[in-house]
C-alpha cells in the first residue's frame, strides 16, 4: 500500500486536484471523537490508509494537528513512528512498511496509543526472562566468588 | 458466460442482424411498389421532383402557424427527446466506440457529465410525451400496442444507461449487461413498429413533397 | 517451533513482543478495511492461534501466483504472514520432493484434520479424467478432491484456480475448471487476479487464522474486501473518463495527459479488483498508471473478451460480414413480400372484376 | 338503397345486395388496388402523434376524438397492412392482422365520408408528411365497391351515370344556355365544331346559379376570345371523385377532355368548383398519363390571365374584401394567387382571414359533404369557425371562387341568420367589366 501521490508519475494527470476538503472532515471527527473521549473515556481510531485523502491533504492535515511534546519509536516488524499532536490526546501513528513506504497511517485518541502500551502477555514473558537472567546472573556471580 | 458476454456477445449480433434485415426488408418491401399511380402533370414552373422532395423534408420540420398553439407541446418535447436521444447516442464516447466498431466513423464525444444531464432530461420528457399520450382523448383512441411498446423500448435503454453510468441499483457490469439488452430489445423491435418513421419519414415527406411541388401548392 | 505452540508464544520465545501482531494486525485491517477498533481484536486473536497448517497445490498455471506472493514481501511487517502459517506442501517452495513431498502432504493432512487450510493456484483439467494435468502420476482432479476432503477451507488463488483462467480460455482442450466447480462442500474462496494482489491473499489468510471465519464475500466467493468495487470507481483517472478526456491510442497526445484509457479497451468499469489502491511491486504503480488499460484479469473469461484492446462498450464480435449478409437478406426478403403483395393485389382486383362481370 | 344503423348507433347506408362477405371482400378489393409506393410510405410512418387533429374542422368544432383524421383511415390502414405491406404474407400466414370486419367498415362510412371534406388541412400538420386526405379518397374507392356509401352521394351518382350530369340530363344542356344567354342578354356559344377553350360547369350553375353561365360567356366575349360550350362534354363536377366511384370519374373526365380534344381546342377551363379542378387538373393523368392532351385551367386561372394580358379590363369597386380559399384549389390546387390578383384588379383591399390561403379552414361542405344531409350538424358546427374569422376579419364582401363552397357557406349563413352574402369572383368580375 502506498500513499505516494499519484502526481509524481510521469502519466499522473497534470491537473491533479489539489485540497479536496476531505482534511475538514477528519477534523471534524478527530475533534468530536475528543470531546467524546474527554467525557467518556471512550477511546477511538480513525483510519486514514484508506481515505481517499491527497498529499496536500495529509499535509493539511498534519500542519494543523501539528506535534506535542512526545514523541515516539517503535522497532518492531519494521518502523513505526508515533507522535502526540500538539492537541493531548490526540495521536499520530504511522507504521511503515517494506521499503520506507506507509503501511498504515491512522489517528488514535487515546492517552496513550495502544501499540505503545506494554502487552500483560508481554510483560509476564518478560518477568520470565528476567527471573532467568537473575538466576542466572546469580548463578555466576556464586561461581566468581 | 456472464450476462453482459452474453449482451455484448450474442444478443448483441442478433439483435443487429434483425434490425439490419428487418429494416431494410421493410424499406424495400414498401416501397418497391408501383412509385405513381397518378402520373405527374407538373404546373408549368414547378419545383422540380428532388428540389420538391428536399423541400418536404425541410418543411415539415416545424409546424405552420395555425397548428403551433395546439401542437406546441407534441412538437416541443419531440424535439426535445429526439435532440436528447440524438445527443446521447451520437455523443457518448462509449456509445461512439460501438458505432465506431460497426462502421469505422469516429468522432469526438461530449463530457460525460453533460450526456448524463441530457439523458436526464430526455427520459423527463419520454415521460411527459407518455403521460399526453395517456391523458389525450385523441392519442388515446389512436394509440396502439406500438406505441406503448416503442416508448418503453426507447425508455428502458435511456433509464439502464442512466443507472449503470451512476452504478445505482446493481452492479455495474450487470447494468451495462441490462442495457446493452434494451438496445438489443430495442433493434429487434425497431424494424417492426413505428421506430422505423426514423428511416420512413424521409419518403413519406419526399413524396407528399413532390405531389404539392408539381401542384405549386404548399407543404 | 511446535505445532501446539499458539503464535504468541512462539513470538515470546523470540522476544518479540506483541506490538508486531498489534501492528500486523492494524495493517491487515486497514487494507481489508475492518471497522476501526477490530485491529485489537485481530491481534489477539493471531496471538491466541495456532500455525495455520497450509497445503499448497498448483495445477495448471504458471507460478505466477506463487511469484507474486513471495516476492512482494521482504523481512518485515507483510512478511510476517510467513510466520503465521506452516506451508506444509508446496512443491515449487518446498525442499523436499518426489514421494518425500507427496508423505509430507499426507502427514501434514493427517496431523492437522479438518483444520488444515488448502490453497489451489492453477485450474483443474477435467477432460479424460483429468489426464492432461498430473502430480506425482496422480490427476490434479483427484488430488484436490483427496486433498479437500478434511480440509477446513480452500483458497483458490489466481484467476485460474478461481475461474479457470487462461486455460478454460476457448477451446480449452484440457477441460480446465475452477476449484469451485470441483469442490462443492467446503468453503472456497476465490482470489482471482492474474497475479492475485498479495495482500489480498495475505489479508484472507491472516483473517482466517485471527478469526477464525470466512470474510465476507461476494458472489463470485471473492472477498468483498479486496473485490468491492471496480477498478474504474477508484483510478485516478476517473476524472478524466467524466470529462469526456480519453486517449486514443499509446502514443497520442491524450495518451502523454494521462487521459482515461476507456476508448483503448480499459476493462476497468467491469473489473473488481484493488489494484487502484493497493498498486504492485510495494506500491509503485498499477496498469493504468503504467499507461496500459485494465485486462480485466481478476473477472471469469478475461482472456475471451474478445480483445484487450477493444473498448467495453462495443460488440464482442464483428459483425461487418453478419450484418451485409442482414441488409442483402433484408433486401431479398423485401423484395419477395413486395413481390407476393403484388401477386396478391392483382389477383384480388382481377377477382373484383371476375366478380363484377359476373353480376353484369 | 336503405339506411341501417350499426350496434353503436352509428348511421350507414348500404347499396346494392350483397353477403356481408362479399360487401367486405369488395371493400377490401377497391382498398387493395390503392396501394402503391406512396400509399406505403404514408401508411408505414405514422408516429401517432395525434396532430392532425388539431387541423380538422369537425374535430376542433366538435371535440369528438373519432374525427381524428389518421382515425378515419383505419380500415384502409388495416386492409393494408394485410394485404400489401412488406410484412403481409406473414401477417395473412400468422393471422396477425385480422381481415377488416363488415361492421367496421360500416362504423367508418360516416368517417370516411360524412366526417372528412377531403380538404387536405391535415395533410398540412402531420410531421411526418402523410397526405391523408390523398388515402381517405383512395380509401373511399373501396368503400364504393362495396356499396358502403352515403344514399345521397348514390343517388347523385346514379343521376350522373344516367344523364351525365348530377343537375340536369345532357339533352337539356343546350336549351339551358340558349334561355340563360338570353335571359341576362349574352351571346353564348354552343356545340361549336371548333373553338380554343373548351368551357364547362358544375351542376349548381344549371340550377340555381345560371348566371354564372352568362358571366363567364361575358367575361369570354369581352375578352374575344374563341370559345364555346358543348353538349357532350360539359359537366365538370365529378361525382365519382367524390363518392369513390372510380370508373365514374373516368368516365366524367373523358367527357370534357376529350371533347375538347375533338374540337381542336387549347385549354380546358373547369368552372368555379373546387373538386373539378381536383379531379381534371390533378387526376387525369391516371387515364391520360404524363402529358395532358390539353392544357386544364381553372375559372380563377382564366380570370388572372385575361387581366394580366389587359384582354379585360375592370371598374375599380374600391371596397374591402375577404377571400374564403376553396381547399381543392387553393391548399390543394396551388392556385393563391390568382384569386387575389383578380380581387386586386377590382379594386378590393384584401383583408385576409386569420386562417387564410393554404391554411385556410374549409367550408365544410366539400368532398360531397354538402350534398349528404347526414352530416349536416357537423357541417354546421364547422361552419362556424369561418363565420368567426369573417366576422373578426369585418370586411365588406366576402368572396369566393368555387361554386360548392358558395352554397355550403350560403347554407351556413341561412342556418345560423348570418347576414352575410356570398359572392363569386367570376360574378364580381362579370358585374364589373370596364368598356
Amino acid at each position: 500500500m502506498t500513499l505516494a501521490p499519484a502526481s509524481s508519475h510521469p502519466h499522473a494527470p497534470r491537473e491533479a486536484p489539489a485540497l479536496t476538503g476531505m482534511a475538514d472532515a477528519v477534523l471534524a471527527e478527530v475533534a468530536a471523537r475528543l470531546e467524546d473521549y474527554a467525557e467518556t473515556g471512550r477511546a477511538a481510531t480513525i483510519e486514514l490508509t484508506a481515505m481517499p485523502l491527497t498529499t496536500e491533504d495529509r499535509a493539511e492535515l498534519e500542519a494543523w494537528l501539528g506535534r506535542g511534546e512526545v514523541a515516539v519509536t517503535i522497532e518492531s516488524a519494521g518502523h513505526s513512528e508515533i507522535w502526540e499532536t500538539r492537541f493531548s490526546g490526540v495521536w499520530f501513528v504511522r507504521h511503515f512498511g517494506e521499503g520506507d513506504r506507509i503501511a498504515t497511517e491512522s489517528i488514535e485518541i487515546a492517552d496513550a496509543p495502544l501499540i505503545v502500551r506494554s502487552h500483560p502477555a508481554d510483560m509476564r514473558a518478560a518477568a520470565r526472562r528476567l527471573a532467568a537472567l537473575c538466576a542466572d546472573q546469580s548463578t555466576r556471580t556464586r561461581r566468581d566468588a | 458466460m456472464t450476462l453482459l458476454d452474453f449482451a455484448r456477445g450474442p444478443a448483441l449480433q442478433a439483435a443487429l442482424i434483425i434490425f439490419v434485415l428487418g429494416a431494410v426488408w421493410r424499406i424495400v418491401g414498401a416501397l418497391t411498389a408501383p412509385w405513381r399511380l397518378v402520373p405527374a402533370n407538373p404546373r408549368e414552373g414547378a419545383l422540380s421532383p428532388a428540389v420538391a422532395a428536399l423541400k418536404g423534408v425541410f418543411v415539415k420540420m416545424w409546424p405552420h402557424k395555425p397548428f403551433q398553439q395546439a401542437g406546441l407541446f407534441t412538437f416541443v418535447n419531440g424535439y426535445v427527446f429526439h435532440f436528447g436521444l440524438a445527443i446521447v447516442v451520437l455523443l457518448f464516447t462509449p456509445h461512439i466506440l460501438f458505432i465506431k466498431g460497426l462502421t469505422g466513423l469516429n468522432w469526438p464525444g461530449l463530457p460525460s457529465n453533460l450526456i448524463y444531464m441530457v439523458a436526464v432530461i430526455t427520459g423527463a420528457s419520454l415521460i411527459a410525451g407518455l403521460v399526453h399520450r395517456l391523458r389525450s382523448p385523441v392519442l388515446q383512441l389512436i394509440s396502439r400496442n406500438d406505441d406503448y411498446l416503442s416508448w418503453l423500448l426507447t425508455f428502458l435503454p435511456v433509464v439502464t444507461g442512466l443507472l449503470a453510468t451512476s452504478h445505482l441499483g446493481a452492479r455495474y457490469e450487470t447494468l451495462l449487461a441490462l442495457h446493452i439488452l434494451s438496445i438489443c430489445a430495442f433493434l429487434i423491435w425497431f424494424p417492426f413498429g413505428k421506430l422505423m418513421h426514423a428511416f420512413l419519414f424521409v419518403f413519406s415527406r419526399g413524396m407528399t413533397g413532390v405531389r404539392m411541388g408539381q401542384r405549386g401548392a404548399e407543404l | 517451533m511446535q505445532r501446539s505452540q499458539t503464535l504468541g508464544e512462539i513470538l515470546d520465545s523470540r522476544g518479540v513482543s506483541r506490538r508486531a501482531f498489534l501492528k500486523y494486525a492494524s495493517y491487515v485491517s486497514a487494507l481489508m478495511a475492518l471497522p476501526a477498533g477490530s485491529a485489537a481484536a485481530m491481534a489477539e486473536g493471531l496471538a491466541a492461534a495456532r500455525r495455520q497448517s497450509v497445503i499448497w497445490l498448483s495445477f495448471q498455471e504458471c507460478t505466477g501466483c506463487t511469484e507474486s506472493l513471495t516476492r512482494s514481501f521482504s523481512p518485515t511487517l507483510e512478511s510476517l504472514i510467513f510466520d503465521f502459517i506452516s506451508l506444509d506442501y508446496h512443491h515449487t517452495l518446498q525442499a523436499a520432493s518426489g514421494e518425500a513431498a507427496e508423505k509430507a502432504r499426507e502427514t501434514a493432512m493427517a496431523e492437522n484434520k479438518g483444520k488444515y487450510i488448502v490453497v489451489v493456484d492453477g485450474a483443474v483439467s477435467t477432460k479424460d479424467g483429468g489426464l492432461y494435468s498430473t502430480i506425482a502420476g496422480v490427476a490434479n482432479v483427484d488430488m484436490l478432491r483427496a486433498s479437500v476432503k478434511d480440509a477446513l477451507a480452500v483458497i483458490a488463488v489466481g484467476t485460474c484456480a478461481a475461474f479457470g483462467g487462461i486455460p478454460k480460455a476457448r477451446p480449452n482442450p484440457t477441460g480446465a475448471a475452477p476449484v469451485d466447480e470441483i469442490v462443492t462442500d467446503k468453503p472456497v474462496i476465490n482470489i482471482p487476479g492474474c497475479p492475485p494482489i498479495p495482500e489480498a491473499m495475505a489479508g484472507v489468510i491472516s483473517y482466517l487464522v485471527s478469526f477464525g471465519k470466512l470474510p465476507e464475500l461476494d458472489d463470485l466467493r471473492r472477498p468483498k474486501a479486496f473485490f468491492g468495487e471496480t477498478i474504474h470507481d477508484r483510478c485516478y483517472r476517473r476524472p478524466f473518463y467524466e470529462r469526456g478526456l480519453f486517449a486514443d491510442g499509446f502514443d497520442d497526445a491524450g495518451a502523454r495527459q494521462g487521459y482515461c484509457l476507456y476508448k483503448v479497451g480499459c476493462k476497468g468499469p467491469v473489473t473488481y479488483n484493488s489494484c487502484a489502491t493497493l498498486k504492485w511491486n510495494g506500491g509503485v504503480s498499477f496498469p493504468i498508471q503504467s499507461g496500459h488499460g485494465c485486462l480485466g484479469c481478476s473477472e471469469p473469461d478475461f482472456w475471451d473478451q474478445g480483445g484487450f484492446y477493444r473498448p467495453l462498450s462495443t460488440s464482442l464480435r464483428d459483425l461487418g460480414p453478419a450484418l451485409a449478409g442482414a441488409a442483402v437478406a433484408g433486401a431479398a426478403l423485401g423484395a419477395g413480400a413486395a413481390w407476393a403483395s403484388r401477386r396478391h393485389q392483382a389477383a384480388y382486383v382481377k377477382e373484383q372484376a371476375a366478380s363484377e362481370g359476373g353480376k353484369k | 338503397m336503405t339506411a341501417k344503423t350499426t350496434a353503436a348507433g352509428v348511421p350507414y347506408d348500404v347499396q346494392g345486395e350483397m353477403s356481408d362477405s362479399e360487401r367486405r371482400d369488395a371493400a377490401m378489393r377497391g382498398f387493395v388496388r390503392e396501394f402503391g409506393a406512396v400509399a406505403a410510405a404514408h401508411l408505414e410512418s405514422c408516429v401517432r402523434c395525434g396532430m392532425c387533429a388539431e387541423a380538422c374542422h369537425f374535430y376542433i368544432s366538435t371535440g369528438e376524438p373519432a374525427y381524428t383524421p389518421i382515425n378515419k383511415l383505419q380500415p384502409f390502414e388495416q386492409a393494408y397492412h394485410r394485404h400489401a405491406g412488406p410484412f403481409a404474407p406473414i401477417y395473412r400466414l400468422l393471422g396477425i392482422v385480422p381481415s377488416v370486419t363488415i361492421e367496421t367498415l360500416e362504423e367508418w362510412e360516416r368517417l370516411i365520408f360524412d366526417a372528412c371534406t377531403l380538404c387536405g388541412r391535415c395533410t398540412l400538420a402531420c410531421p411526418m408528411g402523410i397526405d391523408i386526405a390523398d388515402l381517405i379518397k383512395k380509401a373511399r374507392h373501396g368503400m364504393f365497391k362495396a356499396g358502403l356509401v352515403p344514399d345521397r352521394l348514390q343517388l347523385m351518382d346514379r343521376t350522373a351515370r344516367a344523364w351525365g350530369s348530377p343537375a340536369t340530363p345532357a339533352d337539356d344542356f343546350a336549351d339551358i344556355i340558349r334561355d340563360t344567354g338570353e335571359q341576362f342578354g349574352v351571346t353564348m356559344n354552343i356545340d361549336l365544331e371548333k373553338a380554343d377553350y373548351l368551357l364547362t360547369v358544375a351542376p349548381a350553375e344549371l340550377t340555381d346559379h345560371t348566371k354564372a353561365l352568362a358571366d363567364a360567356a361575358k367575361v369570354f366575349n369581352k375578352a374575344g376570345l374563341s370559345w364555346t360550350y358543348h353538349t357532350e362534354g360539359f359537366e365538370a363536377s365529378n361525382i365519382g371523385y367524390l363518392n369513390g366511384d372510380i370508373d365514374l370519374q373516368e368516365t366524367m373526365t373523358r367527357k370534357i377532355i376529350d371533347t375538347a380534344v375533338r374540337i381542336g381546342a387549347h385549354t380546358l377551363v373547369l368552372p368555379e368548383c373546387g373538386h373539378a379542378y381536383g379531379a381534371a387538373r390533378w387526376e387525369a393523368g391516371r387515364w391520360y398519363g404524363d402529358k395532358l392532351p390539353v392544357r386544364i385551367i381553372h375559372m380563377t386561372e382564366f380570370l388572372q390571365e385575361v387581366v394580366a394580358s389587359r384582354k379585360i379590363k375592370l371598374n375599380r369597386v374600391g371596397q374591402s374584401a375577404s377571400f374564403h380559399d376553396p381547399c381543392q384549389l387553393v391548399r390543394r390546387g396551388g392556385v393563391m394567387q390568382a384569386p387575389r390578383d383578380v380581387l386586386k384588379a377590382l379594386g378590393f383591399e384584401i383583408k385576409e382571414l386569420e386562417n387564410h390561403g393554404a391554411l385556410s379552414w374549409c367550408c365544410g361542405g366539400g368532398g360531397g359533404v354538402v350534398s349528404n344531409s347526414r352530416a349536416d350538424p357537423i357541417r354546421y358546427k364547422a361552419f362556424e369557425l369561418k363565420q368567426r374569422e369573417v366576422d373578426a376579419a369585418g370586411a365588406d364582401r366576402f368572396v369566393t371562387a368555387c361554386g360548392q363552397c358558395r352554397i355550403t357557406l350560403t347554407l351556413g349563413a341561412k342556418h345560423f341568420k348570418w347576414d352575410r352574402k356570398v359572392e363569386n369572383l367570376l360574378e364580381l368580375v362579370a358585374d364589373n367589366l370596364a368598356d
